[in-house]
């Protein structure tokens, strides 16, 4: 089955982010097609290069990246909702990449399933 | 088909679970992840409440939201269902949508 | 785009159950719901809790500091936008009516939203 | 000295009002700001909590809170003062102490 | 530092009322304390509604991916923070008990609580 | 009456950040100290100087920092908090420093009134 995924929230903050990758990764064991992840809201903060977190915690941004280089998830960050926030490409993770609330549409329409993790 | 239904903030804190049970249909499955889980706790003020939403709807609990919390399996309210992601996973493939109550 | 003319037309619910200002929710929800326009899809608005505050009448936010997107809302007819949904028990509850109202709703019961709910194929909700 | 309590939610999503108005001591301030002006409003179903809690303590709506959503100053329930952010400000230094009830 | 030497005592109350893991307020809230305890105040934590949960025994969140702060609770006591107040309601509505908890508190009832709350000087909730 | 101010959330998402600079503005017009502005948990992002609001919306960033320069304003980002979502020297936008959480302590103690504003 082709899944699109939606976070809601950034890192840390909210467990919504954590949630979703749990969530992706169980569904990839399952077999199932993770075909987008989409970040909005203050979502679009899981995307920054720029975070280190105590290094006996979890890296949010990093186990995104990782997801996204093992099994071609395509990790994209809405263009308005990051700017308006200060995540643009100079401060992008690598494994994102930044593009239009279409793509978020477009992974409605074209997956089976759209979850959705938020506050 | 039916509709998987997310919850995943505590009916202590706030409206989601009860917006939930006020639209979810006879025979849709509720899926309690995250501070949600919170709903599922036994010997409470809400077990009846709980109770009785298990007598109209599928309940399920993310089990690693409870254990990360210290609520054991074994003293949640009766008829909810505890699942792993996977689970979840499954849950989101047997229901037509999912609509997440935030 | 291709995805415009994917020939699948699917039923989509944003559901606002937040009220404007406090959070960023209920305009960037608008934003998604404007895009949505371009895909050809059956798109539903549903406004219940205080989510039915989104579409109320006399919104003045110049003294919090913030841009008023509520006329936004009367532009959704332009972009064929026209099922909206609001819940009588929502509006009751806050002593509103639907005349607190700045567009043309279609007031219904919560048991008939949760009805129309279920008959969606992606639900959206923030 | 009493203490300023300040509520930033709506009564209907979450129980901060709740909890404020089960904490604070007769007398006390209680501002509402930002969503938490939506327990203001006149003739809904939380009407009469707000006129009783009225009675025990001063309350205060902000405002530019209620412009902000086109709620009127003139439709919300009697004994709720309108201040501004200097009435905020004057509350803050009347009071011993804030506490905000997130 | 200049101000630990400040001479000032104020009665420092944390407020604790959401759940642990669902948002970071209650991780970040308490190292905000840790580095209270280095100023020589009066410290006091109240967990009250879903906050007492923080406090509850045998925490487990390896599953969900995130770390295990909840041993450091048991940790405050070292730094001479043990003043720790309990709501007997909250526990009550959320079926626990004292035995639940991974700390020496004092339970108190919620009418105790608001009464603790009016002494303090300042007040910090998240 | 000297006032420390607490901003547990980022901009945009949540009104906190708007509503403290509303406060803090009549505060110094009525006369009264602004102390210091803590940013703390998801308030760090107030501080990211690559945030760009639409033209047609406030720009938070840029009203504190102007707050800071007209009145002397002490705006400090919690250095923990920020490395965990990414908000470092690199990205910090003019007018806000970074300093630990003692620093809020510190405007508990020394300031006549603490106001706290978050989610």
């Amino acid at each position: 089955m082709k899944f699109g995924i939606l976070v809601n929230e950034g890192p840390y903050n909210h467990q919504a982010s954590d949630t979703a990758y749990q969530f992706c990764k169980a569904a990839i064991e399952k077999g199932h097609e993770i075909f987008r992840v989409f970040f909005y809201y203050d979502g679009v903060n899981n995307a920054t290069r720029l975070g280190e977190p105590p290094s006996d915690d979890r890296n949010v941004t990093k186990n995104w990246a990782k997801l996204a280089e093992d099994h071609k998830v395509d990790l994209v960050v809405c263009v308005a909702a990051g700017l308006r926030r200060g995540i643009v490409e100079g401060n992008l993770a690598p494994g994102f990449r930044i593009s239009g609330l279409g793509q978020l549409i477009e992974a409605g329409i074209q997956t089976d399933r759209l979850v959705t993790f938020g506050d | 088909m039916s509709t998987l239904h997310t919850v995943n903030k505590s009916p202590f804190e706030r409206n989601n679970l009860e917006a939930c049970l006020g639209h979810a249909q006879p025979g849709d499955a509720i899926l309690l992840i995250e501070d949600g889980v919170i709903a599922a706790l036994a010997g409470g003020s809400l077990e009846g409440k709980m109770a009785d939403a298990a007598k109209t709807f599928k309940l399920f609990a993310l089990g690693p939201d409870l254990a990360a919390r210290g609520l054991d399996p074994a003293r949640i309210v009766a008829g909810i269902k505890v699942v792993d992601y996977g689970g979840f996973v499954d849950l989101t493939a047997e229901n037509k949508a999912i609509n997440a109550w935030l | 785009m291709d995805e415009m003319e994917s020939g699948i037309v699917k039923k989509f619910m944003f559901v606002n159950r937040k009220p404007p200002h406090g959070t960023v929710y209920a305009l960037e929800v608008l934003e998604m719901v404007l895009i949505s326009a371009a895909f050809d899809q059956d798109v539903h608005l549903a406004f219940l809790d205080d989510g039915v505050l989104q579409i109320k009448k006399g919104q003045t936010p110049a003294g919090i500091g913030v841009k008023n997107f509520s006329p936004t809302y009367r532009a959704l007819e332009g972009y064929d936008i026209e099922k909206l949904y609001v819940e009588a028990e929502s509006l009751a509850e806050r002593g509103l009516t639907e005349d607190d109202l700045l567009v043309p709703v279609e007031v219904i019961s919560r048991a008939d939203m949760g009805k129309l709910m279920a008959e969606m194929d992606v639900v959206m909700t923030a």
